[in-house]
């Protein structure tokens, strides 16, 4: 630690100066540049935030400044960084060795495959510790120690004996933080550190990389496309566009007085919490008033769930029956009313996208769905197929939901030949309709997916969704994967559908910023079962439990001038889903706090289940 | 884990059970009269009935496969035809010289194929690369008796260097050892390259190498634990590419194997030979299978056997 | 009732075999050790079971019969027996046993042995191969169906005397009791060791076993208790198995074998003749062996005869023979010109395939036709077939080969309608006694044509079989010229009908190392093959 | 990166891949390999000097002994004096009648049983797969030889056999294609239209295991042609005087140490063509990159 801080620090002004930086992609058809003449400086204890769209060239920056690119695909093919009158994209192999980890730590995105997954978290922090060697074990072991405690894990001592998967995303996140602190380094590069995480668990890394800033004085480099993570992080935003730097400046400017168009776009884009208050209809409509036809008011709901339970079996022993079992779902109720988006919305494995699936009967379930009062439970693949007329389904991934060796017209078309409803120019002329319905010209239609971008993938798939005119389509994380601008186009057409056609939703999301926006009403969901229900301006103006409170807390805002929230204490690990045979899940009884607003369980019980942080 | 292991173990049965039928429905159909064999030239066929009856051949199918199978439950695989020993002394005998041949087998393999596979990705489009490529390409593409026939040709006849077969020293295992396991280093040597290669993309290589460690600890201490799984996988399949080619080994280098029993005993329809001996070789491959996945969860602890 | 004291055969015998090794024969030092190569495994040592190439001279050296061959002939002479006397009418024959004949578990052989080894061969339960050559013997019938215990022509007239009754007049007697089948072993051991006794084998031979390791070896040492001083001239035999015979010669080259038991190997054979170095150590002599086609005369169209006759003249033997690199001499008709009978001015069908288009054309089938003919699938017996193949289709017949192990071949030549032609190379007859009778009876008689018979011509002439069997009964030794002359006509008579088209006599050439002495015969012994282990000795202990 | 993956995946455009193929020096050293064989195979009756089952008087010494490589006979004589060249260029047609016949069977038995185990699942995958496991348990080799006696062999029979014995390597492969295909968001999605299961997998599920199993036939080539010589070479597959590269080392496998050329040269010509598969269809895998299909 002291070594390197002693590193001589007179040349230039920050601590890292990155000049003209220019990375090329060997790609088939020749050398592509992904970052075209970067130039920043990263100042001595300050955060720099490298913010853009999804190939945009930041993670390149970031891996090329610690030449890791992906080799022999690309490379740096000008520029240099200098770190401490060094330039560091220069350095040989066994020079740029000594600089990672002693004098850069660096972060991935993906904290479920950045630890290797056969050694113990012990081995591969030391490893981290040692590995520029000249240490005793028992210097190492106490480092190690030391680290998780640093990083907030609870239990280090037993921690250093697990594997990573035996830990969930956030643990190993702060594991990687652990390694990538193990040597002291003045700089810490996170690219998309909290991206795959739950915004809960992000809220706490994003505090903790904060924490560990201020404790250690190192400064960092950190990669994001969430400008709500940027506006909680920044002390300077560089936001890139397709390899090039648009805009440089202190966070303050960027949020407040955006220079170039392309930033402010990025900022109208990301939705807001709150910025929704006091309306009762989504943002579309609320946006064009009249526009839409009036919320048929009838009693009649178009499905209805009672008690959906759905739970996996772990199959184990000498005869392989269940020894174990999964409560993905566990007693959920709800109704769609015609015209009307539900918003499920909550954390990765609370049964948000199981409950979607059952009611489109993808996976076996219990308890009793009815579409148009119809009943559905134990039909099979034929007798299915009228009620599928009635609802359809979008996935989170529209790359992966299509067929990517059929032209995309034939995917829109499908759907009618499936059900017989359309053929020959008939069934050219309704799937050219649903094309342009959605935005797409119909000289594409013969084209394959993998020729469209993300959003207009998303389209295809809403426009195959909409070939058979469904009363409710079920929307899986559709916007989930996109960019924030496609993400808004999207979330516009979906609102535009439903004013036009009386079009139901039930719109399953993790983003409460998203939700906010979209939905009349809102179910929060936890480990399996609903903790509230009710009308968008209960739960989001009112929110009742405190799992709804501590989601919404937890999103990042984009907004720097708001005190940063404090760090917060240890961090813990979800509940497992996963139970014995005999296990019978108590039973929660909601109560009804007026107005339709439900909430469910005994308070302290759920209070007990996490703590929200205090804004 | 017992309650795996107890599982795997009733597969192991039922599966064995499943060959020793359809080997016995197949050595039922091959056209050739044991009884005829044993009774010999001048036998009369009051003589050769006699033979038949003696040895159940005149029952019914189904009555003849129970008693084979009544037989194997008391670890009774018969007794041969021809040779007249007990078929379990016949195996047991020669079992030895196999499993020695074998072990030579795997050494070479695992030395050849290992060491090529891994130099091979770290030099990944480099000549070196591409000419141990090319080699493990002929490893999977040779036919074992001409390599056999080759090395015995070069090594033995040509330069001295080795007994042209035979068993007993530690110079007669050579030449058979390399051909034997020159087919699975081959095999292990490209599986090895694409493995490694792949784990040397993963993302935990990134993160050990920003924490800066040497190469040599990335790839000893992170990269090979991960790139050996899908090989530990392959063992199954390998004892069953050793068990065909033993047959093909032991003929050409004269190895007192079963590979010899087996082929002498097909020659001769020799059925409790051949039936004892697919046996043990499927035994061997179903075992080796079973030990492949309990030996994994001891290198990745992801996998829970249950 | 005439006696024909044996002790004057004997002695004569003796004599004999004196003569063969005048110069050193008395003062020939016993002791050293010799190493032989066999490629197959020795299945067993049982003297009622062993019927292999390998193991029928070893078990020869392990155990002792009533009658043997003097060394290197085919000359008969008693072993066990002192003396025996053959009835008038050739249906008695009593055999007195010499004194101090022991087992090699210490135990002295008695007649009730005797009595008890030929029952147990015939005995079903013993599923010997041989037991068919007992039939002659009062009782065999009885005895052969399991219906009675033993045989009731054997009679145990006191310890060393037995005398057996036979059903009818039988001239190879004396053969059949020379062969393994009828070879002596001791109950005790039988009984103890159960269906192991081929692994466990004890008799009253010159060697006895020491070691056996399966599949790999194994090791004789000679029985000092063995009744005839001097025999056998080695302390021990090493037997190596599993040894392909190039190898075995390769070895023999390098002094680390003395002779490789399945002789030279064809790849071998033309550098080892012409190598000066081995000129001396190369023996060559005849074996009672022809290799024949088959033709099945119940089968189209080789009911007819000259379509036999056809492929008889088509098949050229001279190319054949140069194709195993002239290792035997064209053959004209079933026996071999070492075996008494053999008709040294009978010519055959010569080698014309003109004359053979004419005969198929005689037959209506001058078109040719199409058949097949089976081989067994070791080398070198498919490229015989496919030479054979190839002059067949020269006269228009086209045959494809079917190639197969020899259990299936056997099999399929056992059917009446499977194969049309058998190529008999690698399962040919090899005489098990050398008398012309041995050529008949299983492989051209009527009684081998039945389903899982030996005589795959199905060839079945009843006259002849009228005639073999008064053959048979000439017991007379006065009357052999006569006897010998019938079976002449026989076998001509045969070869008028052509069941089987006659391709040739293999030749055995031996190599030995230059440490094994012995008189050059012992090494071609008919009998005794590939050495005759008793009486080969180790130069280096003289 | 996905995005470029994708590119490369799309199976529509063929030419591409050929083309593709071409670029690889070692593909193309392959491709040219089979190019000869299988022109020598179709032209032989024109290519080969002699008559490749006629078995020349001068063909071998007066010894018997087969002649080396001379003007006559380029490669020599066998040991009943025919032309090794010829033989050799008619053993080619054996080879790759087995090949592609014996493949194409296995292929088709071995994409059947592993596409339904893996779509229907239930008892359907139970017992296909169960027998499945039960045919990789058996030593290859044992049961090829075993069925190789019972059908008294000839070259369909041995097709047969080899198909046989091959089609369970096919089959675990499809299997696992079939199941991670099945579990893909576009298979799902297809379900959720209410598409049957006819629609889902001659539709969906078959042109995505195309390229895997392209790649497999082309490495089943391989490992027939081996098998083939394997079985000819221990004297129980295609029958005399059909020359076949297996039959021709198996007649004259005793002879390597005095005529060395009947052994290698048909032992060259097998490592060859099997070679020249293996190397094609791994530069198919990689081309077609069936593991890597569509995931990101």
């Amino acid at each position: 630690m002291t070594k390197a801080r002693a590193m001589n620090m007179t040349a230039g002004t920050g601590l890292l100066e990155v000049s003209g930086l220019t990375v090329q992609v060997a790609t088939p058809s020749g050398a592509r540049t992904v970052v075209d003449d970067l130039s920043f400086t990263l100042e001595s204890g300050k955060t720099l935030c490298i913010a853009g769209e999804s190939g945009s060239g930041k993670s390149m920056t970031a891996l090329s400044l610690m030449q890791l690119l992906p080799k022999p695909m690309a490379r740096v093919s000008a520029g240099t960084a200098s770190l401490a009158g060094r330039d560091i994209l220069a350095l040989s192999e066994a020079e740029m060795r000594q600089v990672r980890g002693r004098h850069i730590g660096m972060i991935f995105q993906e904290p479920m495959t950045s630890l290797n997954p056969v050694l113990s978290v012990g081995k591969q922090l030391s490893g981290a510790i040692s590995a520029h060697g000249g240490l005793s074990d028992s210097t190492i072991r106490s480092r190690a120690l030391e680290l998780l405690d640093q990083v907030q894990i609870p239990e280090p001592e037993r921690r250093l004996k697990q594997y990573p998967h035996e830990l969930s995303g956030g643990m190993r996140q702060r594991v990687v933080i652990a390694m990538a602190l193990a040597q002291s380094p003045q700089i810490l590069i996170a690219d998309e550190p909290t991206t795959a995480l739950d915004v809960t668990v992000q809220a706490q890394i994003l505090a903790l990389i904060r924490k560990l800033q201020a404790d250690l004085g190192i400064s960092v480099i950190m990669i994001t496309h969430d400008m709500g993570v940027v506006a909680e992080m920044a002390d300077d935003v560089l936001v890139m566009q397709h390899g090039r730097m648009v805009e440089h400046s202190p966070a303050s400017v960027i949020f407040s007085k955006p220079e170039h168009a392309y930033t402010s776009e990025l900022l109208a884009a990301v939705p807001r919490l709150g910025e929704m208050t006091g309306t009762t209809e989504p943002k579309r409509v609320a946006a064009r008033p009249g526009t839409g036809p009036e919320k048929p008011l009838t009693a009649e709901p178009l499905v209805s769930v009672k008690d959906l339970t759905v739970r996996f079996d772990i199959k184990g022993g000498i005869l392989q029956r269940p020894v174990q079992r999964v409560h993905a779902v566990e007693g959920v109720s709800f109704d769609i009313m015609p015209g009307e988006t539900l918003s499920l919305v909550g954390e990765s494995g609370c049964g948000k996208s199981t409950t979607g699936k059952a009611l489109l009967n993808l996976i076996p379930w219990q308890g009793d769905i009815r579409v148009g009062g119809r009943p559905t439970y134990g039909l099979g693949p034929r007798a299915m197929r009228p009620v599928l007329r009635d609802v359809q389904m979008i996935f989170q991934d529209p790359y992966a939901s299509l067929d990517p060796r059929m032209r995309v017209g034939d995917l829109v078309a499908e759907p009618l030949q499936i059900h017989g409803l359309a053929s020959g120019s008939e069934l050219e002329d309704r799937v050219a309709y649903l094309f342009k319905r959605v935005g797409l010209s119909t000289d594409q239609m013969r084209r394959y997916p993998h020729e469209f971008s993300g959003g207009q993938r998303q389209r295809i798939c809403i426009a195959r969704a909409l070939s058979l005119s469904p009363k409710l389509i079920v929307a899986d994380e559709s916007v989930a994967a996109l960019d924030v601008s496609i993400q808004a186009q999207v979330l516009d057409l979906l609102q535009d559908i439903q004013n036009e056609t009386g079009m139901s939703y039930l719109f399953i999301s993790h983003d409460m910023a998203v939700v906010e926006q979209i939905s009349h009403r809102v179910a929060v969901m936890y480990m399996g079962r609903f903790v509230e229900m009710g009308s968008r301006s209960q739960i989001f103006e009112n929110p009742q439990h405190d799992y709804t409170k501590k989601l919404m807390a937890a999103v990042p805002v984009a907004d720097p001038s708001r005190p940063r929230r404090a760090f917060m204490e240890k961090a813990e690990d979800l509940p497992s889903p996963v139970h014995g045979l005999d296990y019978v899940p108590p039973r929660h009884t909601p109560y009804d706090i007026g107005g339709g607003h439900m909430v469910w369980g005994d308070r302290k019980e759920i209070n007990t289940s996490g703590s929200a942080g205090r804004i | 884990m017992l309650a795996y292991v107890a599982r795997r173990l009733i597969q192991t049965a039922l599966i064995l059970l499943g060959i020793s039928f359809v080997t016995f429905v197949l050595l039922y159909l091959v056209p050739a009269d044991p009884a005829r064999q044993i009774a010999g030239r001048s036998a009369t066929a009051a003589t050769v009935e006699n033979i038949r009856e003696q040895l159940g051949l005149n029952l019914p199918f189904y009555e003849q496969y129970l008693r084979y199978l009544g037989g194997l439950l008391n670890g009774d695989l018969g007794r041969s035809y021809l040779q007249k020993t007990e078929v379990s002394e016949l195996i047991a005998s020669r079992l030895p010289a196999s499993l020695l041949l074998m072990v030579g087998a795997i050494f070479c393999e695992l030395v050849l194929g290992l060491t090529m596979g891994v130099v091979a990705a770290l030099k990944r489009g480099s000549r070196t690369d591409d000419t141990l490529m090319i080699a493990s390409f002929v490893g999977v593409s040779a036919p074992q008796f001409v390599i056999g026939i080759l090395l015995l040709y070069v090594f033995a006849v040509k330069l001295g260097w080795f007994p042209i077969g035979g068993y007993g020293t530690f110079a007669h295992l050579i030449l058979p050892s390399i051909t034997l396991g020159f087919l699975g280093a081959g095999w292990y040597s490209r599986m090895m390259r694409s493995s490694l290669i792949d784990v040397l993309r993963q993302d935990y290589i990134r993160t050990a190498r920003a924490t800066g460690l040497t190469r040599a600890r990335v790839l000893f201490g992170h990269a090979l634990p991960n790139a050996i799984l899908p090989i530990i996988a392959m063992i199954g399949i390998d004892i069953g590419l050793f068990m065909s080619g033993i047959v093909v080994v032991e003929s050409v280098f004269g190895w007192p194997g079963i590979g010899q029993l087996a082929w002498q005993a097909i020659q001769r329809v020799d059925i409790p030979i051949i039936m004892g001996v697919t046996l043990v070789s499927a035994c061997a491959i179903v075992l080796g299978n079973l030990l492949a996945d309990l030996i994994t969860p001891l290198i990745d602890p992801r996998i829970k056997l249950r | 009732m005439r006696n024909l004291l044996l002790a004057g055969v004997a002695a004569a015998a003796l004599s004999t075999s004196a003569m063969l090794a005048p110069a050193f024969a008395q003062d020939i030092k016993q002791g050293g050790s010799m190493t032989v190569t066999y490629k197959d495994d020795v299945s067993t040592l049982d003297p009622a079971i062993g019927y292999d190439w390998q193991n029928w001279s070893m078990i020869k050296s392990l155990f002792d019969g009533l009658m043997d061959y003097v060394p290197g002939t085919t000359e008969l002479r008693p072993e066990i027996a002192e003396s025996y006397e053959i009835s008038d009418d050739g249906t008695v024959f009593t055999f007195k046993l010499r004194d101090g004949v022991k087992f090699h578990n210490g135990r002295d052989l008695t007649a009730e042995d005797v009595k008890y080894s030929i029952e147990r061969t015939v005995n079903p339960k013993t599923q010997s191969p041989g037991a068919g050559f007992f039939g002659s013997i009062k009782g065999f019938e009885e005895a052969s169906s399991g219906d009675a215990d033993g045989l009731s022509g054997i009679t145990v007239v006191d310890d060393h005397t037995i005398k057996f009754e036979l059903s009818r007049p039988d001239a190879t007697f004396l053969h059949v009791l020379a062969l393994n089948f009828a070879h002596v072993v001791p109950k005790e051991e039988v009984e103890k060791h159960g269906a192991d006794f081929g692994k466990h084998p004890v008799g009253s031979g010159a060697f006895r076993l020491a070691e056996w390791t399966l599949g790999q070896r194994l090791v004789f040492e000679r029985f000092e208790d063995y009744w005839n001083p001097g025999v056998p001239k080695l302390d021990q035999i090493i037997f190596e198995v599993g040894q392909e015979p190039v190898v075995a010669l390769l070895r023999l080259q390098n002094g680390e074998v003395d002779v490789p038991g399945d002789g030279i190997p064809p790849a071998k054979f033309i550098e080892v003749k012409n190598d000066p170095k081995f000129k001396d150590l190369i023996i060559q002599g005849g074996q009672l062996h022809t290799g024949y086609v088959t033709m099945n005369v119940k089968m189209e169209p080789f009911d007819k005869p000259e379509v036999r006759k056809a492929v008889n003249m088509a098949i050229n033997k001279d190319r054949i023979l140069r194709i195993i690199n002239g290792r035997a001499v064209a053959a004209n008709q079933p026996l071999p010109p070492s075996m008494p009978g053999y008709a040294k001015d009978y010519e055959g069908y010569a080698y014309d395939p003109e004359a053979a288009k004419a005969l198929l054309a005689e037959a209506g089938l001058a078109d040719g036709f199409e058949t097949e003919l089976y081989v067994m699938n070791t080398d070198p017996q498919p490229r015989i077939a496919q030479a054979i193949q190839q002059d067949l289709k020269a006269i228009g017949i086209n045959a494809s080969i079917k190639s197969l192990a020899q259990a299936n071949v056997i099999a399929a030549g056992g059917e009446e309608d499977q194969a049309p032609m058998i190529w008999s190379g690698g399962m040919a007859w090899i005489a098990d006694f050398p008398d012309p009778s041995n050529f008949y009876g299983p492989i051209l008689g009527c009684d081998g044509a039945v389903p899982g018979g030996w005589n795959w011509a199905w060839y079945c002439n009843e006259d002849l079989d009228a005639m073999a069997k008064d053959a048979d009964a000439m017991v007379d030794p006065e009357k052999a010229g006569e006897r010998e002359a019938m079976w002449r006509d026989i076998y001509l008579k045969v070869m008028e009908d052509a069941p089987w088209a006659p391709i040739f006599n293999e030749e055995r050439f031996t190599i030995r190392s230059e440490r094994i002495g012995g008189d050059d015969k012992l090494f071609v012994d008919p009998v005794h093959i590939p050495v005759h282990y008793d009486e080969v000795f180790a130069k280096d202990v003289q | 990166m996905s995005q470029t993956l994708a590119e490369k995946n799309t199976g529509a455009e063929t030419p591409s891949v050929v083309m593709r193929l071409l670029r690889r020096p070692l593909a193309l050293t392959g491709l040219i390999i089979i190019a000869v064989v299988v022109l020598a195979a179709v032209f032989a009756p024109w290519l080969a000097p002699y008559n490749p089952y006629e078995q020349f008087f001068e063909g071998l010494t007066i010894e018997g002994a087969p002649l080396p490589p001379n003007a006559q006979f380029w490669f020599g004589t066998d040991l009943v004096g025919r032309d090794l060249f010829s033989r050799l260029i008619y053993g080619a047609q054996t080879s790759l009648i087995i090949g592609v016949v014996a493949n194409g069977i296995a292929v088709v038995i071995g994409s059947a049983v592993g596409i339904s185990a893996g779509y229907f699942r239930g008892w359907v995958d139970t017992v296909l797969m169960r027998f499945t496991d039960l045919m990789m348990a058996f030593p290859a080799l044992l049961l090829a030889i075993v069925l190789a006696a019972i059908f008294s062999p000839s070259l369909w029979i041995v097709a047969m056999v080899i198909a046989m014995v091959n089609w369970v390597q096919i089959a675990r492969v499809t299997y696992t294609e079939t199941r991670s295909i099945a579990e893909r968001d576009f298979v799902v999605a297809e379900r959720a239209m209410g598409a049957g299961a006819g629609r889902i997998l001659f539709r969906h599920i078959l042109p995505h295991l195309l390229s895997t199993i392209i790649v497999w036939a082309t490495l089943g080539i391989a490992t027939t042609v081996l098998l083939e010589a394997t079985l000819s070479f221990l004297g129980i597959g295609v029958q005399p005087p059909i020359p076949s590269w297996g039959n021709i080392i198996f007649e004259n496998q005793t002879y390597f140490t005095s005529a060395p050329w009947l052994v290698f040269i048909p032992g060259v010509a097998i490592l060859a063509l099997a070679l020249a598969f293996n190397l094609v269809g791994d530069a198919l895998r990689d081309i077609l990159d069936p593991t890597q299909q569509g995931r990101h």
